[in-house]
């Protein structure tokens, strides 16, 4: 990854005159630590990175209440937002864009072939109470992790966020600018997911009313997540209350599933809800079977393109009807 | 006070002891730690390595019934409920002295009787801090590691055994019931005490200097400072909920057919709904506003109420926000600011 | 220890319906179940609910003066002011308070007040008005202010203008937009009390509305040399413990629910946010 | 200890199953008086929260029925409901909750024989796999 090359498509894109800011990466407060930026001008790219350790989705922030319109004094009048889009970032903005969720021309993308991130639960695991600036670079399948002067290898594997594991789509579906070479996808992989179905009944129900007995409710997971932009949320809505305020299993249980359904035929995979959750709940297994199935059963997966219809407003004649009576 | 020993491998025999309390301590659930009540703890191990999350709710619970009411009226009213005497065991420091800062916003003029009545019957049995985690900030916030204040009992780990101060007359209760798992303290066990002390407060990397925050926050209500510092924030309510000094709450009832409650539940100053209006219009309506009220109640509304600031320095709503917005960075800007 | 989360009940005497259209506003007439009274000061508010649906901060319309009531005007907005409005005579809903400072009235002994309200803010304001004329002879002139958007929603308009019979009330209405029969002012309440030009000297001007109105009152109000103690306004927000403790309703470092909701405009404009 | 007797919630469609449950009374068929009727205007409205929330308020089962597939008074109701279903039965069967326990059928106006075996088969599926409290509201 040639963070010169990408730094040089961030200050053309903000040499445009039609562009208003761009978001980006930038290094964060402390350790590990990455955090999404927004450039004004062409000399603050100087701060602007990319590395195995971006791995929060910008993607989400074009959404947010104001869509961003910070005060960008002459430049206010622009009407183009550019952000950077790793591969699954690219298929959320198609998702979006195929619900008309923001209009193509509000964006200028710029798009990175992605060869995975690092989960940061796992190398603070690996790497506890780092304080200092830590840099992390790949190199032959291995991670190069510098903490102040000392210097780590650790295989690629180890640190891997698990959704880029299984990513079959690292590099940008939608851009208009294409920074570096493209990258090999990995293969599609349900076996966690056809394996859990293997688990009798019971089980998987205590697992899951363990896990959703656990939420806090902070609601990370919906914001965090590049398809949850609802402008009233069913979780905030009192009338009708659909979920109640109260934190217990049962509620917690009704809250998951609708943001997992509400995501049927629409998550994007990119892992947000899950490395957002303060409370290690898997939430990426519940979209993950609903992908699966999304696939194999109307052969639709979420934002492969800006134009195609949600499995869930379209129909065949011929879908499977087996389990009707 | 007095000191003792507790060996290591009677941690269990002294928590089975203590029986007769509801017992809270930090468990380790799949991939974090949290402070939950331990029906045995010889089946439950008791995770001190960790910075565990919602020690608050073995006082404040995330929700909370009020009361019951039917078609006749009110039925009960659930602070008049007796519970059992409360154990936490293995809080942390901070979260001890967290509960100091809550005190007061439930006392005053109308004292709040869930929130008293499940204080005065909690113990608080802390453990110091060995080693400080990547962002504990507390000494700049006039913690320590091994602050005592607001605790009953205070464990530090020395090799292989426990040295337990007593901090109380309730701490004393318990330690006179325990009694059988102690063994005497030496000076020399004090003396590794003080050294552990001395090292972990050193070891807190980061700090803030919040030396005239209240007085710099009076002149920049305004400032677009407050827009940048929300601009990645999402509004959730990760820093709230997990911050052991926040408090706030909303009301809400809830029916089934015949009966109904009125349940208090944990609310964020972050999400859009708090402070909306039924006529829609919201004082607060963007991130910035909300961000905004949260570091100003924090370290200006809690001063002018209660002469303290509104945080511990546990550094939770750093280590868990998932876009590093960052009180330490966030302070340090605000104190830079002309 | 007392609970003060837990309401009192109460009986709905008599419903009125002040306005009607988009938003309908309606006057509650309650009184406690136990026949206590509820020793409130003029413009102190109360948590009035129903079990089932949930509690809302209503400012209290009726003036301590009248004893064995109390009465609420009650615009239909949200969850808890529809259920509110769909109950009849004879209901019982909740009641718990009363909440927040009230009007310093004792301290207006021997002045001239001003009234300038908007809408349904005047239901603070008609508790001092009812004070103010059960106690005439503790207070100087009394200049009633009063506009709303159209003559259909103007409350309590016939007792307003039957106070136009005594010759030491001055009222003074406004609508916004002009109606056929209307022969009084047209025009926003603001512009209005620049029209009536009251005195400063030896007064007391309260205000209550819509924000923005409170803003443009009090800003005629400075222009016409009244000084910072003697403007009072009363805030809004939203609130559910109404004991300065759930968070919600904070203007700067004070609650309205507890340190207000009547603030000094010499307090006011020290608060940030407002 | 007397036999279980589920509590079954069916959502009927205003133009056929409902209709099709009517014929099946005004013939005089039987079937388990386990089900509790909610006419809808069509399977097409069907919130798949509808069905958590009908389990979560003390539910055993929950069962859909609607227009044969063509058939829909508004087209294409019931072939959209039929998609969504699908999936909710694989989510909840995931999350360890019975699929049993959400059935679907399609029950023309003329049917109601096979009305009364669909109530029957479903209320039996549930009398086999016991009542759902595992995660109802809690009784207040």
């Amino acid at each position: 990854m040639n963070i010169q090359k990408i730094r040089d498509e961030a200050s053309r894109a903000l040499g445009r005159k039609d562009v208003k800011y761009l978001i980006g990466y930038q290094k964060g407060s402390y350790g590990f630590r990455v955090s999404p930026a927004f450039f004004q001008t062409k000399e603050e790219v100087e701060r602007l990175i990319f590395s195995p350790l971006c791995q929060v989705s910008l993607a989400p922030y074009l959404t947010l209440e104001e869509v961003v319109p910070l005060p960008g004094e002459e430049k206010q009048k622009a009407s183009k937002v550019a952000l950077l889009a790793r591969g699954c970032d690219s298929r959320a903005i198609n998702q979006i864009l195929a619900e008309k969720g923001i209009p193509r021309d509000r964006l200028f993308i710029i798009g990175i072939p992605c060869e995975g991130v690092i989960d940061r639960r796992k190398i603070e695991a690996r790497f506890p109470s780092v304080t200092e600036p830590a840099e992390v670079r790949e190199e032959n399948g291995k991670y190069i992790i510098a903490i102040g002067d000392q210097s780590h290898e650790v295989p690629k594997e180890e640190l891997l966020a698990d959704a880029c594991k299984v990513c079959r789509y690292p590099n940008p579906l939608i851009y208009d600018k294409l920074t570096g070479d493209k990258v090999a996808p990995h293969q599609a992989n349900y076996d966690d997911i056809t394996s859990w179905e293997e688990k009798p009944l019971e089980e998987r129900l205590q697992f899951w009313l363990d896990q959703f007995s656990r939420c806090i409710r902070c609601y990370a997971c919906r914001n965090a997540c590049p398809l949850c932009y609802s402008t009233v949320c069913i979780l905030d809505r009192l009338d009708p209350q659909w979920v109640k305020r109260s934190n217990d299993t049962s509620e917690n249980l009704m809250f998951h599933v609708s943001r997992a359904f509400h995501l049927a035929g629409r998550c994007v995979s990119c892992g947000e809800c899950e490395r957002a959750c303060p409370m290690g709940i898997p939430l990426m297994k519940l979209n993950r079977k609903l992908e699966k199935d999304v696939n194999d059963l109307f052969s639709y997966e979420a934002g492969k393109d800006a134009e195609s219809k949600s499995p869930m407003t379209t129909f065949h004649v011929e879908d499977r009807e087996d389990f009707i009576l | 006070m007095s000191a003792l020993i507790l060996p290591k491998d009677r941690l269990t025999d002294f928590l089975l002891l203590l029986h007769e309390y509801t017992l809270w301590a930090p468990v380790q659930r799949d991939t974090v730690t949290l402070f939950e009540v331990i029906k045995d703890p010889k089946d439950s191990p008791v995770d001190l390595e960790h910075q565990a999350s919602l020690a608050k709710r073995s006082i404040f619970p995330q929700s909370e019934e009020l009361f019951s009411f039917d078609q006749s009226g009110i039925l009960n009213d659930a602070s008049k409920e007796g519970s059992r005497e409360n154990i936490i065991f293995g809080i942390r420091p901070c979260d001890a002295r967290s509960f100091r800062i809550m005190d007061p916003v439930f006392e005053g003029t109308m004292p709040d009787p869930y929130y008293l009545n499940r204080r005065q019957r909690t113990v608080l049995v802390g453990i110091a801090c060995r080693e400080p985690f990547a962002n504990c900030f507390c000494t700049s916030l006039g913690g320590s590691p091994f602050s005592q204040e607001g605790l009953d009992l205070i464990l530090t780990e020395l090799d292989g055994r426990f040295f337990v101060e007593v901090l109380s007359e309730k701490g004393k209760e318990i330690v006179e019931k325990t009694a059988s798992v102690f063994t005497p303290a030496s000076a020399e066990d004090g003396k590794q005490r003080e050294d552990l002390a001395k090292r972990s407060e050193g070891a807190i990397k980061r700090k803030v200097d919040l030396e005239g925050i209240t007085e710099k926050l009076n002149g920049i209500f305004e400032h677009p400072v407050w827009k940048q510092m929300a601009s990645k924030c999402t509004a959730c309510g990760i820093c709230t909920y997990t911050c052991p000094t926040c408090y706030c709450f909303d009301m809400q009832d809830e029916t089934t057919l015949r009966k109904g409650r009125r349940v208090r539940n944990w609310d964020s100053c972050m999400f859009a709904e708090y402070t909306l209006h039924a006529s829609g219009h919201n004082p607060r309506p963007t991130r910035a506003e909300r961000l905004r009220n949260r570091i100003y109640h924090k370290f200006k509304f809690n001063v002018d109420n209660f002469g303290t600031f509104g945080c511990v320095g546990c550094g939770r709503c750093i280590s868990l926000c998932p876009f590093n917005v960052d009180l330490i960075e966030n302070l340090s800007t605000i104190k830079s600011l002309a | 220890m007392n609970n003060p989360y837990v309401p009192e009940t109460a009986t709905i005497l008599d419903i009125r319906e002040e306005a009607s259209g988009q938003r309908p506003i309606k006057t509650f007439k309650v009184a406690l179940t136990d026949g206590r009274d509820f020793n409130h000061q003029p413009g102190q508010c109360a948590m009035v609910g129903i079990l089932g649906i949930g509690e809302s901060m209503i400012s209290i319309a009726s003036s301590p003066t009248k004893k064995g009531y109390l009465e609420f005007s009650i615009m239909r907005l949200g969850k808890v002011t529809s259920a509110l409005h769909a109950c009849e005579a004879g209901d019982t809903i909740t009641i718990r308070g009363p909440y927040g400072n009230g009007f310093p009235v004792h301290d207006w002994k021997g002045k001239n007040i001003i009234t300038v309200g908007g809408g349904i803010g005047q239901a603070p304001l008609r508790p001092i008005i009812q004070y103010i004329l059960d106690n005439r002879n503790d207070f100087g002139t009394l200049d009633v202010i009063y506009g709303a958007r159209t003559s259909q929603d103007l409350c309590f308009k016939q007792e307003i203008l039957e106070l136009e019979k005594c010759d030491d009330v001055k009222i003074h209405l406004s609508i916004d937009v002009g109606e056929p029969d209307w022969t009084r002012f047209v025009g926003f309440v603001p512009t209005n009390l620049m029209q009536v030009k009251p005195s400063p000297e030896n007064a007391i001007a309260i205000t209550c509305g819509p924000v923005v109105m409170i803003k443009y009152v009090i800003k005629n109000l400075l222009a016409l040399e009244f000084s910072d103690t003697q403007i009072f306004t009363t805030l809004e927000n939203r609130m559910k413990c109404g004991i300065g403790k759930c968070g919600r309703c904070n203007v700067g470092s004070l609650y309205v629910c507890k340190d207000g909701p009547v603030f000094a405009y010499a307090t006011l404009k020290n608060l940030p946010e407002y | 200890m007397s036999e279980f007797e589920p509590n079954i919630v069916a959502f009927l469609c205003n133009w056929c199953s409902y209709a099709g449950a009517d014929l099946t009374g005004t013939s005089r068929i039987h079937y388990p008086p386990n089900v509790k009727v909610i006419r809808v205007m069509c399977t097409g409205r069907m919130n798949p929260l509808f069905v958590v929330q009908a389990l979560r308020q003390g539910a055993d089962g929950v069962l859909i029925s609607g227009c044969h597939p063509g058939e829909c008074h508004y087209l294409k109701g019931n072939y959209l409901a039929r998609r969504r279903f699908m999936l909710m039965r694989n989510l909840l069967g995931f999350i360890g909750i019975n699929p049993l326990r959400l059935r679907m059928s399609w029950v023309s106006a003329s049917e109601g024989k096979k009305f009364a075996d669909v109530v029957t088969t479903v209320t039996e599926d549930i009398k086999k796999i016991g009542p759902q409290q595992s995660f109802t509201r809690e009784a207040v």
